[in-house]
């Protein structure tokens, strides 16, 4: 995993990329975008990388992940779960799984972007998948979370039961 | 944390390979250790404090004789007048038992009141207590970390059991007054008890116990460069505490179980060593922290300083945030390249909240994500600092380099 | 205590002078270390455990290296197939945090049943836990200190949060039989958990987690001649407990602060050297143990044995009564011969009431007073036990004459 | 206080003393007996000694006290107090203050069983003091936890609040 931080492979960003998404913000503390080049015709994935703002593990879930979508057709790499990207790193432990899912998200947010203007393959659910679910819970709650920073009045704050 | 696999560390450790220099800045979380107070660990393991102080017999009082000399010694540091000394484990003990003791010892008053920006150790046991019918108020600080004093004396009433405010804040550094402190608890209502957690100032800051109107203080061996396994509670005379954890009956009620004698003989021997250089020592650090920081703030584009500069920032105290370098990703980097620094970042706490005390002195959440806390000691040497801080240099470039662009 | 004041103790120890053989016997309330275990502590110091284990560098990877290496020794040493290892500063603190914890996390069991011989360290926090609403139940031993099986079954239902019966007993050296005591309670209900304090046990009989039915168990690190500052909790798969000391997040979430990892490096070691030499180590201890309990039940009159004979007795355990013989005049009458026990007198306990384990086996006040307790181990060579026994010899005659006559 | 410890002063019965008393008792872990030879004439304390069952503390405050009293009037031995004791030993910790006490106890007893079969004279109150009633008080504490003790039913006891 650390060979993966020290020389990711796929970083970087993709100048004529067909599709490309984030998933994370920097007040979450963990971002990766995801740029891909597809076949138009055979809806293979010629080349695919990523940028990474979060710590080792999620440089290299994102790292891993490109690789293992490098070459597959895009109905293969929505199939890729946290869980395979977990066990292609060894096993992530349990308090790095939601950079596996984050990673995920992206990829599948990104993979969405590429239909966005074409036709929906059926295999491509409407509803979001619970990788991508959960990176706009984080989005969203940090949100919350910084508005309500902002807000922080200049009142000592009463904890009670 | 990458790799909290067996298998893995290893590896892990192996791929660091031999770096040009090592610094070990991350004394926050564990200290380095001086030589001498190891040797005397040592000869109390091997000749003189191997027995329990509380039993007549030669090795008995060997201990019992280590330990009453650390305790004086403690006391004199802090120039206190009265009072006594327990002996706990950790820091994190000595403030268990100052929160915990004392509510289960004066159940009749309710409010426990802390600073927005108290070490965890202090923190937690205070919400624990609310899930036992205290309530407890947080006092906000302005955005160096220091105390609201207005805020402070609102609180303060007879309902009021303690004000527990750290003398110098872990994160931040900031160097609280005290004194201040203390006339506005008693000028509102003198029986209110204040504790503070020392853990940080103990040889960072002038502690004047004998002036200085504070009830319990919390000390922690590990943050001198003293043996781990070793905390300390100072207990004005008067104050009455209950004990947390029971047990036989050792020579201190409030901490059962046998002392561990040889730690014990390592802070004392620290304490020493810090007093004897006391001045020589402030000055050191906070040449090195100065070089520090100003180097990061000279030489890294969009670096922030989090707390308050000059003297109202603890001599060893460095923490600053970089924008579009998020901070775990910087430790590992930083390894990588032999300086050891930890992190604030969300990753190491199990939510996505970073410190506490960043949010609480209102850095937004992006900058408190890229922050990284270092402390200097007097361990450290000019080129120690200037090899970090060109480490420094380059794993922030390394890290931002790989972030997704336009994010600084 | 003979002079409990610093400016006594100084001359205290002086008037020792050079005794011909140092023998130190008292390994129940502080151990001797191994060698190798010290220098596993120093390494850990100087090298590769001074890190913090959660912060992601290279002293910190190392240090977590070193604490699941330790857990993994403790796991295959007690035969565990599945389960957790929290490390404490002490077997106190585990104790402490077995019974409390266990009560925070199951607060509607409300009966703790433990046995009328158990340490302090588990007697004490269930009585605490009584002032909170639960119910204590103190179950009968017979004269050698084995646990009354039918009133303990009396006692099982589904009220019953825990058991705690020690697997050796402090004092008297009971080897309490596991197996048939948690058959006992899963016969009777298969939810009350059984905890065993295992302090004593952890290196003298073999404990096999695998097989024996007991979910939570507290180990000691300077029982098995490692450092201080480490004690350890075996928490079985499925079983929960709470925190009882609050504060930041270490690695360990039941005992937070930042580990002791030089401490629990040494008591890895420690474990591996008596699992090396086990069938060895008992052999020798229980060798040293028949002819110190030989010599004097031959040598001195009216002297008596507390606790079981043979198989039944823990390998190290030597504790005897003399009549007429004041066990802590006794312990200075022999530190003046280097010879180092402890005694379960009163004057040690502030009370008038002699050990209450000598009492649960029903010794008369007279015979517990004169009681002293001693311990062999694989450090001891039968030439030391030899020194010991004809000082012990002496030591008692002289006693003896100081006290009126006729007392005897 | 080792030293006394070591080589007492005083010790061992007065084989044709005229008073002697003994405090405590062998089940409360402390028993000390003073021995008094007196001048019949100037009621002065010719020889004093003392046994003791009991800690090194006990021994060496049964010594000192013996050496303090010796010459003494009994008037003046009389009002030797724990106190007095406790200082000559350089201040005994408090968990062995009830060592002075005790012995203390003992040699009042021994001077009342002196003035047994003779007038009692006035500085002899007839109430006992403290340090007496503390020895009544330890030995009387013993004799009922014996009692109890050796009446422990087998049942489980049960301890509530
Ligand atoms: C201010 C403060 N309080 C308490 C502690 C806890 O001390 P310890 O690590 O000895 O448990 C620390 C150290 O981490 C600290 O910095
Ligand atoms: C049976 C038993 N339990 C618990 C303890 C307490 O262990 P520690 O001394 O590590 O606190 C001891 C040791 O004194 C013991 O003998």
């Amino acid at each position: 995993m650390l060979e993966l931080f020290r020389n990711p492979k796929n970083l970087g960003k993709i100048k004529d990329a067909d599709a490309s998404a984030t998933a994370g913000s920097l007040a979450c503390g963990d971002m990766i975008t995801i740029y891909l080049k597809v076949d138009e015709k055979t809806e293979k994935i010629i080349e695919a990388s990523f940028e990474s703002y979060g710590c080792a593990a999620n440089i290299a879930a994102s790292s891993i992940l490109t690789e293992l979508i490098k070459e597959k057709y895009l109905q293969e790499a929505w199939k890729i779960s946290w869980k395979q990207v977990s066990d292609e790193l060894g096993g992530l432990p349990s308090i790095k799984l939601h950079c596996g899912i984050l990673a995920v998200g992206a990829l599948r947010r990104a993979i969405r972007a590429y239909y966005k203007n074409r036709e929906r393959p059926e295999w491509l659910p409407e509803e979001l998948t619970p990788e991508e679910r959960q990176a706009l819970e984080e989005e969203e709650l940090m949100n919350i979370l910084g508005k309500k920073m902002r807000a922080v009045s200049t009142k000592p704050s009463e904890k009670e039961v | 944390m990458i790799g909290n696999l067996s298998s893995n560390l290893r590896a892990l450790i192996e791929a660091h390979g031999r770096p040009e220099r090592e610094v070990y800045l991350d004394l926050e979380n564990s200290g380095l250790i001086f030589e001498e107070a190891l040797n005397e660990l040592l000869k109390s393991y091997r000749e003189s404090g191997y027995g329990h102080p509380s039993i007549t017999h030669k090795p008995g009082w060997s201990s019992l004789e280590l330990l009453l000399e650390a305790k004086e010694n403690l006391l004199s540091f802090i120039k206190a007048r009265d009072g006594e000394v327990v002996f706990t484990h950790s820091g994190t003990e000595a403030n268990n038992l100052a929160i915990m003791g004392l509510a289960k010892a004066t159940p009749n008053r309710r409010k426990i009141i802390i600073s927005s920006i108290e070490h965890l150790s202090v923190k937690f046991p205070a919400e624990r207590l609310q899930e036992l019918g205290f309530r407890v108020m947080e006092i906000p600080v302005d955005d160096e970390g220091f105390v609201n004093l207005d805020y402070l004396s609102d609180q303060i009433d007879e309902e009021a059991l303690m004000v527990s405010v750290a003398a110098i804040n872990h994160e931040i550094g900031t160097v609280q007054d005290l004194r201040a402190i203390a006339d506005v608890v008693r000028d509102k209502d003198p029986e209110t008890i204040i504790h503070t957690d020392a853990c940080d100032a103990l040889g960072r800051t002038p502690l004047d116990f004998g002036k200085l109107e504070i009830d319990i203080a919390s000390f922690s061996g590990h943050k001198i460069h003293a043996p781990k396994g070793v905390g300390a509670l100072y207990v004005r005379d008067g104050i009455k505490l209950e004990p947390i954890i029971h047990g036989q009956l050792s020579s201190q009620s409030l901490w059962p179980g046998v002392e561990n004698i040889p730690s014990i003989a390592g802070f004392s021997k620290a304490i020493e060593i810090f007093r004897e250089n006391f001045d020589n020592y402030r000055e050191k650090m906070k040449n090195l922290r100065d070089i520090l920081i100003g180097g990061i703030l000279s030489q890294i584009d969009d670096a922030f300083l989090n707390g308050p500069r000059g003297d109202r920032r603890a001599v060893d105290n460095v923490n600053v945030s970089f924008l579009g370098c998020e901070g775990e990703a910087l430790t590992v980097e930083l390894s990588l390249r032999g300086v050891y620094v930890s992190s604030g970042s969300a990753c190491t706490s199990r939510t996505l909240e970073p410190s506490h005390v960043l949010l609480a002195i209102k850095r937004p959440y992006e900058i408190a994500h890229g922050s990284i806390l270092m402390k200097t000691s007097p361990l450290h040497g000019e080129k120690d600092i200037e090899y970090a801080l060109g480490q420094l240099v380059k794993a922030v470039e390394r890290v931002r380099s790989i972030a997704p662009k336009g994010v600084v």
